[in-house]
């Protein structure tokens, strides 16, 4: 079959793509080849216009054990236990076939969880839909949090934490991302590196289908004579299937049969081969006849193609295989040798004993496209808000606003469609600043939490990077967990536009600034271009998920009141800033101005004078001041809680709308019993720390003298009303 | 006390109850579907979980395993069987307990603490628990729907074989305090031998102060004479 | 030989999902529907040359585990 | 008016309800059995005499709720 133009369109490549392929292989590819080039060469998998940027990040630090290159990223949190975690994101097939889509997000990330060994322990999620009155936001809605929650709960892992966001900027591409964490012993991880030559490969899991095989239907409708109905691309996930290959996985890792693992993600069967392969610098001969097929006549092609869920490909000891297949047959899976590993350094493919492809390794690897493209700088609009004519609104009434707003709204509709409380160790599910899961068995807790602020990175993309880090380390600190490290998902437009990816460029300056000095290292993430169309593209939005320690696990501290007539005390400086804030979104739909500023110094101090008198044992509840401001974060503790508070006039700022719902950074509320007053301002005055008494518990009422006044329940109500509606 | 836990593909709170039962110092094995034989045991649990991922009807593939008729032999003399969730949708698949769990009535998953009243604390499973105790346990299911005929109901009624009703913090029972649609805000029942005992609620779960409370401790320590 | 089963709720047993189907559809505006039920539908093939006895089959697969007696009914075509 | 609505998973999409029971079933000795999938079944009654415009209807119930046009097919059929 000849090659033509439109094939390789078809198939995602560019024309001066395909001639640097020709040269690696020194002849034209076939068919099977250039499928497996478009698969390796596309963004998702070779990095290619992302890789230049991401190397900056930094990756070290004393606890990670593996960065950013694996399954997933790795961390040591003593005692021998390790944590696993990463993110990544469904976004294009969640919005074609929103439960599917979700799912199958699920299964993927767990996958690269346990294939590190480690026995997946929480999840979490950040999606993102359009306006909530645009057409489509209620059934994606619907469908993505089913989704996630049908896979989730079927596989039997409690889905703790995450975020859920609405924007018109997503109305054409909502954003799903999904995040696992795994614990594992230190001394019993599995990586992707093959090593030695005549091992053997095998398959297992599900069988092949010919699911989600991309340019494939398009560029088949051209040459297939018998011309097939159209194949749908759409995955459907089996949870069911991913439990037995969790287990028998894990069961077979138990002893020293495996060399290396690694799941078949996108690009599946390509992808998987290539990357063990090319790790171990090596060559891998597959026989594609032996692949289990679901359905009769599937094509080398196909098979290599196929994004079928719930599949691994292992690389075994010698005189291990009986051992392990009876694993495998135990927990009914297929179990199937279908290759080797060699020192060609190729990528061999048989298929009816005849070599139907061959492909260099690094061609495919190494060698694939990476690109500086040009970017632009961000252009800022320093318009400043003219306050003075804006509508006169009452506190009382802009604050309504807020809490009622589909973005701040009680969730748990959402959360109560997974299982939070699955495996027994939830010690704090959603609903605080970040969830809490013990380790098993042991008096030490993770705390996880997923955070993103899409309008500051749009407005600042540099300031939106690190405020994002921060206040993804904050959700940390008020539980008293200790932030170890993050994973990211960088969620952007068309990145061949110059100026998202200046926007991507200036982001990821802004979470390496951040990352650098909170000592807060990345160690795993995922990329993903192109939501949006060209000419619309999605607001910038980087996703961070962070992991901290919590060493002795006493009482969780959440952010609820715990007692009457307690002390209020905010940490972290007021300026009453308002560009980019809920409240003049929510009240005026403005959405001008610069996020707030972030100052990294404060973050630092403030966060660790925090977690010092919580391990002091000084603190009741804790809360970290982010959108929607002062006033909401102390609602919230409310809302919550069985208590109200009182709020007292502040003594310098003068205007009320900036005190209550400016989203200066860095700041945190805790509420500390009237003794322990003296002992925290020492501790917080030796860390040079600002801070302010603004108020006390009491029962039933939110209010400030002559400014407002409401009953909890109403707060409650008003917090839960759009959902219910829903 | 021996207990045996039933572990079927897709069986994902074995786990949970084999801690809980191990932390009320039962001496517990965990029993894989496809072993053809028993051990002696005098309380078996089938966890819940998705087994066979709860696909054709929640629990029926796992109805008709081998291991099944095993455990229909030992409560048919008379051992004590409990199941928990997905356990309760397998023991009325196999005809152990009468009834079935339909969808939940706004046809999503349903996962928070909800509180259940003891209705009958005069059997071995619920003889540590006050007369109309009210308990807070969380519930996670999809088919937590209780349904059965009037005879059946009656029956159940007149036989003091309802072992849990949903309610309201102050025990009160109505549709309001009904989290999934169940007849008569059922959730959980006896056999009429009352040995054995079905329930959507998780009571594995409320045995560790420091994740939920103890109100499910007494579940446990009853089946200890 | 090829069967279609057609499982069905029977009648006095409650339908939570048809309930909800009924309703959304009516507020999506189809008020001329009447009534919906859900039920579930399986094609199944068997080697098998015989009808009846083929049929004998289909019928033991429904009662060994397709169908829950107790509360559902079924229907065997052959297709 | 009555109709019967099937809906089945195209082909080629990953059935996984289909295969887990399939594999009940034979290990339950049913070894004739050569496949079997899983859909689901509708009855429905509309209030309408002309049964064009009664299928019509059925149909745009179809598309808008109760199929997933994406990776099903569906059949209508008079009863
Ligand atoms: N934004 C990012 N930051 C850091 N590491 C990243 C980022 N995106 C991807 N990576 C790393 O690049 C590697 C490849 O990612 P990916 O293709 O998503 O892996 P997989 O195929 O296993 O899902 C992984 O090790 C991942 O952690
Ligand atoms: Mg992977």
């Amino acid at each position: 079959m000849k090659i033509t133009n439109k094939i390789i369109e078809n198939h995602g490549l560019k024309l001066d793509e395909y001639e640097n392929i020709k040269k690696l292989l020194k002849r034209e590819p076939n068919f099977l080849e250039l499928g497996i080039f478009s698969a390796m060469w596309n963004e998702h998998c070779s990095y290619k216009s992302s890789r230049i940027h991401l190397k900056k990040l930094p990756t070290k630090g004393k606890h990670v054990i593996q960065g950013p290159g694996e399954n997933a990223g790795v961390i040591d949190i003593g005692d021998n236990d390790a944590i696993v975690f990463k993110i990544e994101s469904h976004n294009h097939p969640s919005y074609i076939e929103p439960y599917q889509g979700a799912a199958t997000g699920v299964g993927g990330i767990l996958r690269d969880v346990f294939t590190m060994g480690a026995r997946p322990i929480a999840l979490l999620n950040s999606i993102h839909f359009g306006s909530p009155d645009h057409v489509k936001t209620k059934s994606l809605l619907n469908g993505v949090v089913s989704g996630i929650g049908g896979y989730g709960n079927c596989i039997g892992i409690p889905t703790v934490a995450g975020e859920t966001k609405f924007d018109e900027t997503y109305n054409e591409n909502i954003l799903v991302n999904a995040m696992a964490v795994g614990h594992v012993k230190k001394d019993k991880i599995f990586y992707s590196k093959a090593k030695g030559i005549n091992k053997p490969v095998v398959y297992v899991g599900s069988k092949t289908g010919r699911d989600g095989i991309h340019g494939a239907s398009m560029a088949s409708a051209e040459f297939d004579e018998n011309s097939e109905e159209k194949k749908p691309t759409v995955q459907v996930g089996d949870p069911f299937t991913e439990k037995l290959l969790m287990e028998a996985c894990l069961e077979l890792m138990k002893d020293n049969s495996i060399i290396s693992i690694q799941d078949m993600g996108a690009a599946g069967l390509t992808s998987s081969s290539v990357e063990m392969a090319s790790k171990g610098e090596l060559g891998i001969e597959l026989e594609l006849d032996k692949v289990p097929c679901r359905e009769e006549n599937m094509t080398p092609y196909e098979m290599m193609l196929s994004e079928s869920q719930e599949r691994m490909l292992i690389i075994l000891e010698d005189g291990k295989e009986k051992a392990a297949k009876k694993i495998f047959d135990k927990w009914d899976l297929d179990f199937v040798i279908i290759g080797k590993t060699t020192n060609t350094n190729n990528l061999t493919l048989k298929f009816n004993n005849i070599v139907q492809g061959e492909i260099p390794i690094e061609a495919l690897a190494s060698k694939a496209p990476i690109y500086n493209r040009k970017w632009l700088k961000k252009n800022i609009k320093k318009n400043e808000i003219n306050f003075k004519s804006l509508k006169k609104i009452k506190i009382e009434e802009a604050l309504i606003k807020i809490l009622s707003s589909p973005n701040h709204s009680n969730k748990s509709w959402v959360t109560n469609q997974y299982d939070q409380n699955v495996m027994c160790d939830t010690v704090q599910k959603s609903g605080s600043d970040a969830a809490i899961i013990r380790i098993h068995n042991k008096d030490k807790a993770i705390a996880v939490s997923v955070d993103s602020s899409a309008n500051y990175c749009k407005s600042h993309p540099i300031t939106g990077g690190k405020q994002i880090v921060c206040e993804n380390w904050r959700n940390l600190i008020t539980t008293g967990a200790t932030p170890l490290a993050i994973t990211n998902c960088l969620n952007f437009g068309n990145p061949e536009n110059e100026e998202i990816m200046g926007e991507f460029k200036e982001c990821l300056e802004g979470i390496k600034e951040a990352c650098e000095f909170l000592n807060y290292p990345v160690v795993s993430g995922n990329v993903s271009f192109y939501n949006g169309t060209n000419k619309k593209n999605i607001y910038p939005t980087p996703v961070i998920g962070g992991v901290g320690l919590i060493k002795k696990l006493s009482k969780p501290i959440s952010h609820n009141f715990k007692k009457n007539e307690s002390d209020i005390i905010l940490i972290g400086k007021t300026f009453g800033h308002l560009g980019q804030s809920c409240f003049l979104k929510e009240n005026y739909s403005i959405n001008e101005g610069m996020p707030p500023e972030v100052n990294l110094l404060n973050e630092k101090n403030n966060g660790e004078s925090l977690l010092k008198l919580i391990d002091k044992n000084l603190i009741l509840s804790a809360h970290d001041v982010s959108s929607g401001g002062l006033i909401t974060a102390l609602s919230e503790m409310a809302i919550s809680s069985e208590y109200g508070a009182k709020i007292l006039k502040p003594k310098k700022l003068t205007n009320l709308f900036e005190y209550f719902f400016g989203e200066d950074q860095a700041r945190y509320i805790i509420e500390i019993e009237k003794h322990n007053m003296s002992k925290v301002e020492n501790i917080l005055k030796n860390g040079n720390i600002y801070f302010e008494k603004i108020g006390y518990t009491q029962q039933d009422h939110f209010e400030m003298d002559g400014e407002f006044k409401i009953s909890r329940k109403d707060l409650f109500e008003i917090n839960d009303k759009w959902y219910n509606k829903f | 006390m021996k207990s045996s836990v039933i572990v079927f593909p897709g069986s994902n709170c074995d786990r949970d109850v084999a801690v809980a039962l191990e932390k009320l110092q039962f001496k517990n094995q965990m029993i894989w579907h496809k072993e053809t034989e028993l051990p002696k045991s005098d309380l078996i649990v089938i966890p819940g979980g998705f087994s066979y991922g709860d696909y054709l009807r929640s629990g029926a593939i796992a109805g008709k395993s081998r291991i099944i008729d095993e455990v229909i032999k030992a409560a048919n003399s008379g051992c004590l069987v409990l199941g928990i969730c997905n356990g309760f949708q397998i023991l009325t698949e196999t005809g152990l307990l009468k009834g079935t769990l339909l969808r939940n009535k706004n046809l999503k998953f349903i996962n928070k603490d909800v509180h259940i009243q003891v209705q009958n604390n005069k059997t071995k499973f619920s003889n540590k628990y006050k007369e109309n105790q009210v308990l807070k346990i969380n519930i996670a299911h999809n088919e937590g729907n209780y349904f059965t005929d009037a005879d059946h109901l009656k029956e159940m009624k007149d036989e003091d074989l309802i072992a849990f009703k949903y309610c309201d913090e102050n025990g009160i029972k109505n549709l309001n305090s009904n989290p999934n649609g169940s007849l008569d805000n059922i959730a959980g029942i006896f056999n009429s031998q009352k040995n054995i005992l079905g329930m959507m609620p998780h009571p594995e779960r409320m045995v560790d102060e420091m994740i939920s409370n103890q109100d499910g401790v007494n579940l446990f320590s009853s089946l200890i004479n | 030989m090829k069967f279609s089963i057609t499982v069905t709720l029977k009648k006095d047993v409650l339908d939570p999902q048809g309930k909800v189907v009924q309703n959304t559809l009516f507020n999506m505006g189809m008020n001329s529907l009447k009534s919906i039920r859900q039920g579930k539908h399986f094609e199944v093939e068997v080697e098998e040359n015989d009808q009846s006895i083929a049929k004998k089959k289909v019928d033991e697969m429904c009662k060994k585990l397709l169908v829950n007696l107790i509360i559902e009914d079924y229907k065997i075509n052959k297709i």
